[in-house]
């Protein structure tokens, strides 16, 4: 299988240095670096197209819109959506969950009704739930995870029933790795009538992913995730279910219709992208799933396989470290969180650090599976295409000189 | 490599030793403080007692340099007056560089060592480590405000 | 007074051509051009300091934070805030706006309330408090124009009760020019007790804004349109009302502690700024202020009188041609709308466009004031620091094209 | 500049002098197109009798090229059979290059020529003006599709 080391040369942070050391960047899972293919079409975009897109009757605008529309296309294609329209834009993940959860729940959830997540979620696909909750009077339930660190399905016999609105769950755990069991999770759902809601932060970056396929309701994602600019993300829906998604926004470029005391919305996707749209964002975005597509998804799933199993088989050989998450690398992605010791996680990243190695120490954005793990923050290296065995020899390197300077026997 | 510097024996050793550890059902002030950033956590209880802290107890989690920085902190201001831990703040404020402008070192009485505290200055060469260090310190300030004695 | 055609070459795009002709780029009301200042902060910021930001342990991630930081620092100066943190990083300021709409509203909105706007509004100040509205039971009211197109003031006194909760307006119309009457509107909210929101879209990028000054609580604005990128924008508000406002978006960041059931939410400014934000976006705002401050704020509004004055008075020149608008160019900013005799604005602006004119053509999210103008679209042209006096005179000469091929007697 | 191309004056003539408009109180169908992005609107009422639309009303507003394509529009159907108004759309989306593929072109009446629609050729060469010319006519199959007679 394939090695993508000749990827790097694309990525100029990846020949900087860091502490004096070169820059070994193992925190792909909180943003990934950017390849000068995405950066030239962001700037290209405004020295040479920049114009605000829709109503424009003069040939600027009229690129701009083709631009910006043309990323709507590709991203689509990525993920195989049935059209472009079924392509929202937003300004990330987590503004797409809101969009979900303001833009169906408050008009569909009530009091005694429930939100169904996973004890492994984001914050992203908690707090949203936690405040339109709050709004409507439902409440939050989560499905317990196994030893195995995977979402124990076998709880639903407690947990599902008709009161039960929303499922929601990772598609890809950015703590643990672990695989969401989505066709499980998703059945689940339609069997009591509630929406299923993948956040796919993580999962869209780092495997095939074919919307159509997952028989869910609704996907998000983000674009800095997966080489693309901060500033853009995307939800998807199928279309029937667009259609019954109140927008979340309300402003320009969004309506059909503006009255006095109502107004009547615009087709879709436009109806969910109030304002003016992040344009030459969505232009990055399209370049970095072009980018992405080229390299082809399964090359990047078997490429993050391969390092995250050489990364655990190395990781196993420092004493004193725990790895949280799968074993069984066909069950996960890129995402190592480990501790050391009694070394605290912030120590350890200080550590690493002063090697040029980044790593991510705390509880990422997943408050309540720390509880769960009974670790107040892990430390976590993560992975992409540019990842490259030689990095996971520094790290484990440094994490025998953090034991060293720790005094740990 | 100036990690040797910051993670000195003697912080290696408050931070698995803590002193002072534990909540104090009878305090008559406390604290709790917390770095956003890191999730650092400290919770300092106190009994004070005619413009004196008689007891100190430290509870919380989280890096080697705060949680050390509290125990030594607690160490330090044990059975001092409060106009003695003041001093004293200042001149560790002083020794991390949190000070602005020369506020803080008492000339007068140059002989008075931070003792422990000291090791602490390696933390100067890491910036976002200072507010770990700092974090006991801002918190018995808190506390020690809200003491109704 | 400043002649700033010198400004120019730092703009790439204005030495491209549209069908064949120099472009004359006169939309910026819709978005403005980008200096190579402002493209080379985001690509620099790509291609050596990329992480994401807060929580970082290492020190790519710390420079990133400063790098965010910092540009928080540069708009809270350049709107002169009382702190960094009374400035908000939103995608722009239609979401700001929808910020307060729903962290506000949901809250203290009820049946009977009333949320007071004027005629001129940007769909951006109107859609959101009827969605809002549409939960709670509250009601909008107008404030009329005046013959000579300024918000009528005097109408006050039939519409300002205790009922009203929000006074909302523009600080300067996108459509009109109109500069709003800013102080009278604070003061007439104070006086119920409703909160002020000023969407200052069009004025913070066209004249100097001091926000304590205004007396307002709140004040929205975005980068794009002051020659900073796409994807960012900000809120501004007092510490104290900012305290008052809830979070709308949740996810990661912005939260202090995150429960099964409930969370607590982060210091302001970061409990509204939900997950990742655009952070080289922030980077490329920052650079558009320090572009902007450089030339001063009173050079940009001097420079745009004068050519609004121009245009003015050249527009007066052309048969048949109406301007909606004050005249008196120190009553107005650099919008300058019209129609000219029966030639639909559409029209209009596929023949500019031909001569490589760009002016938007349309209702330019105002609906309501189109109904009021009693005409479905206008033609618009918007300058900014780049324009210079030649291209009124092209855009005028174009004009008389326009009749000669419509035949205009 | 292919401007004069595009402004014909039998498009003038027809912007400013619509044929067939107003609206028809006892029409038996009708629908209302928008043009979300430049906020063209066209509203076609229709009277259909025995498969034939014996009248035809037109509102609405916007650019002259929308407008003039429904006034041409209806000039150019009233009268005619549902059957012969298909092959007439047909073939005007033809000339507009609005058919996928190379469906539309009736050949087996070539000499039926399009009239005034013809003038509207010009606007091949304004892409984003192509969905101007075309509302009435998705207007018109709405109508025709909504029909109960
Ligand atoms: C007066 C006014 N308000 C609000 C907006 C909305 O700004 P944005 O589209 O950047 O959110 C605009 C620009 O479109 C505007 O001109
Ligand atoms: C699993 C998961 N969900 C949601 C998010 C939030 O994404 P964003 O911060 O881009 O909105 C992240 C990343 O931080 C993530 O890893």
């Amino acid at each position: 299988m394939g090695d993508l080391s000749h990827l790097r040369d694309d990525f100029p942070i990846l020949s900087t240095e860091m502490n004096g050391h070169p820059l070994v960047y193992l925190d792909s899972a909180a943003t990934t670096q950017k390849p000068v293919q995405v950066l030239d079409a962001m700037d290209g975009y405004y020295r040479t197209t920049n114009a605000n897109v829709h109503r424009g009757a003069y040939a600027l605008a009229v690129e701009a819109t083709d631009a910006y529309e043309g990323a709507r296309a590709k991203v689509a294609r990525f993920v195989n959506a049935a059209t472009p329209a079924e392509i929202v834009f937003t300004r990330g993940t987590t503004t797409a969950i809101n969009a979900i959860a303001y833009g169906w729940g408050l008009d569909h959830l009530g009091p005694g009704d429930r939100v169904l997540l996973t004890m492994l979620e984001h914050h992203a696909n908690v707090v949203p739930w936690q405040i339109v909750a709050r709004h409507t009077g439902a409440e939050l339930v989560y499905l317990p995870l196994t030893d195995g660190y995977l979402v124990d399905t076998s709880a639903l016999d407690g947990l599902l029933d008709e009161r039960v609105k929303v499922v929601g769950f990772s598609g890809m755990s950015n703590v643990l790795g672990t695989i969401g069991p989505v066709a499980e999770l998703a059945a689940a759902a339609r069997s009591v009538g509630a929406i299923s809601v993948v956040d796919a932060a993580q999962m869209v970056p780092h495997m095939p992913v074919d919307v159509q396929a997952l028989g869910v309701d609704f996907v998000a994602f983000g674009a800095h995730k997966m080489l693309g600019p901060t500033g853009i993300g995307a939800l998807w829906g199928p279309m029937d279910r667009l259609e019954r998604l109140e927008p979340a926004e309300g402003g320009g470029e969004m309506i059909l219709d503006v009255g006095l005391q109502e107004s009547t919305w615009a087709d879709i996707p436009h109806r969910f992208e109030a304002g003016t749209p992040p344009i030459a964002e969505a232009v990055g975005f399209g370049a970095a799933v072009d980018y992405l597509e080229a390299v082809g998804m399964a090359a990047v799933r078997a490429h993050e396989e391969q390092i995250t199993a050489y990364a655990l088989e190395r990781l196993a050989t420092v004493p004193d470290l725990t790895v949280y998450g799968p074993s069984d690398v066909s069950a996960r992605g890129g995402a190592v969180s480990f501790t050391l010791a009694d070394i605290h996680p912030h120590d350890l990243a200080t550590i690493l650090d002063q090697q040029g190695i980044a790593v991510r120490a705390g509880h990422h954005c997943t408050r309540p599976l720390h509880r769960l793990l009974d670790v107040p923050a892990t430390a976590r290296a993560s992975f992409y295409v540019y990842s490259v065995p030689g990095e996971v020899d520094l790290l484990v390197a440094a994490l025998e000189e953090a034991r060293r300077i720790f005094g740990v026997a | 490599m100036s990690l040797d510097e910051l993670y000195r024996e003697v912080i290696l050793d408050h931070y698995r030793n803590p002193r002072h550890r534990g909540r104090l059902e009878h305090a008559t002030a406390h604290a709790e403080g917390q770095n956003p950033l890191c999730g650092d956590e400290v919770r300092i209880d106190l009994v004070v007692d005619g413009g004196r802290v008689v007891e100190i107890g430290v509870t919380g989690q989280g890096c080697s340099i705060s949680q050390a920085s509290a125990s030594m902190m607690a160490e330090a201001v044990a059975g001092k007056s409060v106009a003695e831990i003041e001093g004293l703040s200042s001149r560790f404020r002083a020794m991390m560089d949190l000070e602005e402008g020369d506020a803080g070192i008492d000339e007068s009485r140059p002989g008075e060592s931070l003792g422990d505290l000291e090791a602490l200055q390696g933390v100067r060469r890491f910036p976002v480590r200072i507010k770990c260090a700092a974090l006991p310190w801002t918190t018995l300030k808190e506390a020690l405000e809200g003491d109704a004695g």
